[in-house]
């Protein structure tokens, strides 16, 4: 933990997340992430939205903002591109960035910009008490589906591709290891980079669909997760049920803020056209 | 010690007692992780890894023995 | 007018007790409020249940000066052991609340965790516990209404415990004087 | 056997959109109105009603309104953040006259502010919160048994006015349990919108009657009538025509201010002979109840008026009411809101505004302090 | 035109469109559809956003609304569930859809409502006189592109699908006769439906971008669809610059207002499990 | 050579904000605002700066924030319908003082209304749209000139009270073209917000200074601080403390409230002595003061009192420049807003409430009889 | 004559003339369609098919035999 | 004081010749201001344009009394034409006004766009050339200024173009006079 203290604000700790309540797990591996990149701290904004994971921000000894819940990404967009020297990472729940979030989401993907937007997805909202989010599973039981969830979940990294987004990845807390790497890579790319970081949310989601302790769900992610080296192996059959993990995709496309900078070096006369 | 315990932090949920491959972890009355076998660890970190509340810290043996 | 506040951590269902003794309230046909406070965010940290317990409509929904104070954690002692005053009593869960403070009320400790942890085999039900040693110590509520509301609260299945539970803490009361 | 419950100001809320026939809900979790939508997926569903959490407040309160056009009673239910996110909306409601229920139990802002803190913080905003003009109706419950009885005169009022209808309700209220008896259904008044007595050939959807409020006509009927958040003839087309939007939109205001007496609800205490008058509405009026009650103690000569319908502002009724009071105390869990409609009408000289913006109810003694200071001072 | 006449009111005409705007072209094609599978006139509602394209609803004579930007979605989402009888059709522009009400587009598609969605897309924001919209292409001038448009455009059709619509197809107003049939096929298909209908906008769109009259600028229609048969043959070559026309998905999936009569039936005890 | 110009509305308050600084414009079209985001378009990319269209007006107020924390002045605009939607975050802007301006030119509402007509009917909504307390500014130009000058006070009154402050344009102003000569870029004043003149170690972000306004640290500058819209200590971190929560939300309309004077803009004409004095704003002054000229022409002793700053309501200017007023009258595009404001504090019984609804502009006919029945009456 | 035009309602855009097969259509003076080939047409429909305005309509000759 | 009103459709370009014509007027020195009124909606319609050209201030910004009425379509004429009364002109384009009503005002019809599409060869130049022929027949501004404000707005590469639609404007408004 060493490398990572100074990202820390310790006087902020404890956290306030419940007991068992995998968002410290994912906090600790972006913070890893950031120390493997080496990202300059002060040239660092983490914008998160709002939620249990959202909190996370606060934590982070960083340029931080919670915004307000849904709006991570349209506050990062402006900060990004008002300053595209600053690297700019956001921090976001499923019913964040899908539910009040999506549309912004997608837009996010379409524009390439270049922010790395990691999902603490636990398939519930944990902070309002355990209401189905777009990405809870169909008969998911929550406060708002007593009787079982009706809708689908979004495939979350199907929609991001679909909307442009560069590298799309999937983790979890489980492998805590890997998902450092997954973020890492995200950080790397010059573009919109999404990591479904799937996570355990013991009290609000956990306890109604009987899932067990937070230790037994750590060991679901680890049983239904598929390697996505070993997911092209499968058949259809075998992968149901289960998840895919690791690099979904990653493909070239113009950066946004690149692109400004462009067309105003044109505009100035400093640049020829590009 | 291989191990820095923050019991403050520590919200016994158990994560690291169950994922440590050598039984090393154990909640104490109080609910709070303490260490029952520490001269089994072996200071694989996974304990530190997935601890949600950074309660625990894995001092690497290499690093003490170079010191 | 009675005035009772339960206070803990999130997960010990003070809230719920907190429903349970003013539902015996209003079974017992007095008028009951109910409230509670959070902390800044919803989730972990101290928390509270208020009950007041009046024969007359009641006007202010907030405890203003306790009669019964119930610490189940060392934080929520710290935090509002100082709540109740000489005329009142302090019920802490020795279990949990290790480094006592002066207070001028009555300080009764009782190892409430400790007893449903060993008595019947866990601990989540130390709140019942608690809420028969309260209506033992104070007899806020008659005992007949306590039960009828815990049953009528707590999941099928779990009666027989929920008793015994209520049972246990009127023992607990009844040993502390 | 009583009947008496122990039931928290959401439930009663809840229970009492349900009375009151409402039977399709639409909305997006937020503290501390969340109960409201989790008893109606509980609720809604065994009564053969819709439940649906849509993906944000907006669309919530869309799906709202499209549900209200098929003739079934509608509610959402949100805080501060959605209600704000819904004041878009609401106005559409406004102009298209689609009778619906929009609670918002008060949370401490602005902003996302303290989530599970009580305030009265949103009072203006109720009135004032979308753009352009319009009328509304905002009814806040001082306990639990009005939460019920308010969010039945809620549902009532927007089918009679065709209006979106605001349940302002705040944390105190919301989230308290206390002892409630509830009537019984069939004691309840419930009202329904008109419906039209023309034919589908020479309907007007947008022809008001004479209470100024159109007849509506549910889609699936077989009146094919156009509904506009556009300026609009009686016949619902749109038109950009001078005399068109002026009656249409003195008349959004005008059919409800018109019927204020209807609307007017509130209770008053011990007004005759009051030196001092304490205005009040909502969880305040808890503290303000019992602040009143150790001055009596002290020998102050003190009366209240308790609003529940804030909005439209029951002028004649305030300045009837405290016309003989010497000083006047408003309460409020806000920097002061509804404080300058009453110096407007009742005149700001006698007028004395109490407030509290930490994030906690009024203790009765703060108070009682102003109305000793002013009990006092004459 | 006969056979629509009884859809339109008369009285509301000539409609507001300028001259040679395709969107009367789309409407046109719509109430054929409508027509060939013979709604029932009262139990039909259109439902609007706010655009050009989305006055459409007021010259129908159906149940219609026109309601805000970007909100026809959560309407029609709350008609259908009020009352599933009724069929629901959605008129709304490439803006209206896409950049405003992206969510609930995204979201209808996930839940599988039965809504039949037809996007008039002309590439811009019509109505407020040519901003570029998320469906604008890649260096497009608008207003708000003075020097050429630096996002990418989404793929509706991959969005659409992404999200869970179980019915995509593309048309163009050249192409008004299959256009006809691929929104009646949309409205056949018990579930979220989208119909990218490709139009002009001569004045804010073709003016600026040197399309061109309206004829011209269905020439270009012409010229650039290539139907969704023939495109499976073409190399990728062949294809770039032009676009696929036709049926483009079609699947299986709960429809969303059905599942929650199944449910009400089991609440109630009327049906079995379901 | 002179350097008169003819230009429109928008345009002069869109050369108003690049010439006080503004370098960032994020927003959504919307008629009748659309101009001001067309010319940001067009030059921002020019001067270094940045345009973005965001996927509806909430996304734009978001970027609009997040820019400004990296220091740049940042700006949006929008119309009735946006504004609604842009009241959420505009509270989030209250709560974190992030300075930022929103032009909001006003159109025929509710809902959307009559687009392309003139109206004043978010008057009330500019200062109470978003939950919760707050303070706010709000200025609202007479002229096209003016629209430059108030443009560039908004920027600077955001920079030094860190506070969105609302331009509040009307369709008359905004779309009128008139002659207009304006300063150059030398003669402007420019505010910048205060930085911090403390060390990243002991600097607390929400520590305000002796005006009540905290230094402001740009991200990227190496102070690690913390921005949310919960309530927060001085430090920006989150607390749920009574007292923290007092002092923030307090301050947050008190930093406001204590400038009043040094916010107040306005104008005025033939106060002394004047028996009707008419406080007019926006685009209807304009029809007020062709009317004023009429009556006194008849020979009416009749004054204006042009409020350019709305909110704060300038309580004490109002009440000075009044005071000896028999008759005050209030011409408003709606149907009675401001005015509330003047009872409150002139007293109701000598206001007199001027309103059209129609989607047009008075005509100076219409004021001027309230004038003459005013000044034959007394 | 197979075509019935509503003068009120045709805007001159020239759709109809540019897609018409046989060149029957044409603009007047004053921007509206007019007929300038009727003979020409042989009532395909594209001109209905494709008119913004509904001011086309194209009776089917077929029918007008069948009377 | 002038005010002056231009008529039309949509596509006729008569904002923008009320922006030029309000130029004009601010140099020659003069005070100006331009309104325009839109239909409900911003597509198709008339639209109208109003200038007001004054040598002091001017506070009401729409035309009250109309000095000149400008009507390029039949639409417009029956809408608007009854705006100018017996001391002002009313000039129509008689291309599309083809049923006039009785007027008080002094009524005018040019061949404007006849004019634009015979003589330049495109309909686009008849605002411009109303231009002309408003300035010909009621000298509102001088044609200097309107040359030189023309010339500001229009396109490269039309200018020729342009100063002859204002010289046809001029000649048509001199074989009306
Ligand atoms: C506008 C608005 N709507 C609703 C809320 C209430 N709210 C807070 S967090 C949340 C959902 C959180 O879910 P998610 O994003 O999945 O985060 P989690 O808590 O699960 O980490 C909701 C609905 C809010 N704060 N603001
Ligand atoms: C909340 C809101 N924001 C913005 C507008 C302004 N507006 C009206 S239509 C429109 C875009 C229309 O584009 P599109 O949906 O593509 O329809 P089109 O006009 O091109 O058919 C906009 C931005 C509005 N009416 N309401
Ligand atoms: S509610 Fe769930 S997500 Fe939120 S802190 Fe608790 S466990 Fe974590
Ligand atoms: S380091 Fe490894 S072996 Fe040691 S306690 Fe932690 S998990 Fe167990
Ligand atoms: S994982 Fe961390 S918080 Fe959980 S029991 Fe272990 S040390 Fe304590
Ligand atoms: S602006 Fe474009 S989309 Fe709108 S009516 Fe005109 S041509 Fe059609
Ligand atoms: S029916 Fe065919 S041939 Fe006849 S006019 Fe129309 S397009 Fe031409
Ligand atoms: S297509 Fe229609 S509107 Fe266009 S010219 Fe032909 S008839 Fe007229
Ligand atoms: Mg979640
Ligand atoms: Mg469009």
């Amino acid at each position: 933990m060493a490398a990572i203290d100074k990202y820390i604000r310790q006087s902020a700790l404890p956290h306030i997340w419940c007991p068992g309540c995998g968002n410290g797990i994912l906090l600790a591996a972006l913070l890893r992430a950031i120390d493997k990149q080496q990202l300059e701290q002060k040239k660092t904004v983490i914008v998160s939205g709002i939620g249990c994971s959202s909190r996370a921000s606060g934590y982070m000894n960083f340029n931080t903002i919670h915004t307000a819940h849904g709006r991570a990404l349209p506050f990062a967009t402006g900060i990004k591109l008002a300053n595209p020297e600053l690297n700019v990472i956001v921090i976001t729940g499923d019913g964040d960035s899908t539910a009040i979030g999506g549309n912004h989401f997608i837009h996010a993907c379409r524009r390439n910009i270049d922010i790395t937007t990691v999902i603490f997805n636990n398939n519930i909202y944990g902070m309002t008490g355990g209401q189905y989010s777009p990405l809870s599973p169909s008969g998911t039981i929550a406060t708002t589906s007593p009787y079982g969830h009706l809708e689908r979940p979004f495939d979350i990294a199907a929609l991001a591709i679909a909307a442009g987004s560069t590298y799309v990845a999937r983790g979890t807390a489980y492998h805590a290891v890997q998902l450092t790497d997954l973020i890492a890579k995200g950080i790397a790319n010059k573009g919109f980079s999404v990591i479904d970081a799937i996570t355990q949310c013991p009290i609000s989601y956990g306890r109604k669909n009987k899932m067990g302790g937070p230790a037994q769900m750590m060991q679901w992610q680890k049983d239904h997760a598929v390697m996505v080296a070993a997911a092209a192996k499968m058949k259809p059959e075998e992968l149901a049920g289960k998840f895919v993990i690791g690099e979904l995709h990653k493909s070239d496309a113009p950066e946004y803020t690149a692109e400004y900078d462009k067309m105003i070096a044109r505009l100035q006369g400093k640049g020829g056209e590009a | 010690m291989a191990l820095t315990i923050n019991k403050k932090f520590c919200k016994g949920c158990g994560i690291c007692v169950a994922f440590c491959p050598k039984q090393v972890l154990e909640l104490d009355e109080l609910g709070k992780v303490y260490e029952k076998a520490p001269e089994a660890c072996i200071s694989c970190g996974q304990c530190e890894l997935r601890c949600p509340d950074f309660a625990i810290q894995v001092i690497k043996p290499a690093k003490e023995a170079a010191k | 007018m009675k005035q009772i506040v339960l206070t803990g951590t999130g997960g010990q269902g003070l809230i719920l007790a907190g429903i349970i003794l003013a539902e015996a309230a209003v079974l017992d046909g007095k008028q009951a409020i109910q409230t509670q406070s959070y902390g800044p965010e919803a989730r972990g940290g101290a928390s509270k249940a208020e009950v007041i317990i009046s024969d007359t409509a009641i006007d202010y929904p907030k405890v203003l000066d306790a009669d019964v104070l119930l610490a189940m954690s060392q934080e929520a002692f710290n935090k509002y052991g100082a709540e109740v005053g000489a005329a009142g009593s302090l019920i802490v869960d020795s279990t949990f609340v290790r480094e006592l403070k002066e207070t001028p009320a009555k300080l009764v400790a009782l190892p409430i965790t400790k007893a449903a942890k060993e008595e019947l085999g866990r601990d989540m039900f130390a709140n019942i516990i608690a809420l028969g040693a309260i209506v033992g110590l104070t007899q806020t509520v008659s005992r007949e209404s306590l039960v009828a509301a815990v049953l009528a609260r707590v999941p099928k299945g779990t009666e027989a415990k929920n008793t015994q539970a209520i049972d246990i803490g009127f023992r607990l009361a009844q040993e502390a004087q | 056997m009583t009947k008496a419950r122990l039931m928290q100001g959401n439930q009663a809320c809840a229970e009492g959109m349900i009375a009151a026939g409402v039977r399709f809900f639409a909305g997006y979790p937020i503290t501390p109105s969340t109960e409201v939508a989790e008893i109606m997926a509980e609720e809604l569903p065994k009564l053969g009603g819709k439940f649906i959490q849509m993906e944000d407040e907006i669309a919530g309160m869309g799906a709202t309104i499209g549900a209200s056009l098929t003739g079934v009673k509608s509610l959402t239910a949100t805080s501060g953040p959605g209600f704000s996110l819904k004041q878009e909306l609401i106005g559409y409601a406004c102009m298209a006259e689609v009778p619906c229920v929009i609670v918002n139990v008060q949370r401490m802002g602005p902003s996302t502010g303290l989530p599970t803190s009580p305030a009265q913080g949103d009072v203006m905003q109720s009135r004032w919160g979308t753009h352009g003009d319009h009328g509304i109706i905002v009814l806040s419950p001082g306990s639990v048994r009005e939460a019920f009885d308010v969010a039945v005169a809620s549902v009532n009022f927007s089918e009679k006015y065709r209006t979106p209808v605001i349940l302002l309700l705040d944390e105190v209220i919301g989230h308290m349990r206390e002892r409630v008896e509830l009537p019984d259904a069939c004691e309840l008044k419930l009202v329904n919108r008109k419906t039209p007595t023309e034919s589908p050939e020479t309907f007007q959807a947008y022809k008001p009657g004479d209470d100024g409020v159109p007849a509506m006509a549910p889609f699936g009927a077989g009146y094919y009538h156009h509904v506009t958040g556009l300026v609009h003839t009686h016949t619902g087309m749109p038109s950009g025509g001078g005399a068109v939007t002026n009656e249409l939109v003195r008349r959004l205001e005008s059919k409800i201010n018109r019927a204020q007496k209807d609307i007017t609800m509130y209770t008053e205490d011990g007004i005759a002979g009051a030196d001092v008058v304490l205005v009040s509405y909502g969880g305040s009026s808890r503290a303000a109840s019992a602040a009143m009650k150790l001055a009596r103690a002290k020998g102050v000569k003190v009366g209240m008026l308790k609003l529940i319908t804030i909005w439209p502002f029951p002028v004649e009724l305030v300045i009837e009411k405290t016309k003989h009071a010497k000083t006047i105390i408003v309460p409020e869990l806000n920097t002061g809101q509804l404080v300058g409609e009453v110096e407007r009408y009742a005149g700001r000289e006698r007028v004395v505004s109490v407030t509290r913006v930490d994030g906690e109810l009024f203790e009765p003694e703060e108070i009682l302090e102003s109305i000793l200071a002013a009990g006092g001072a004459k």
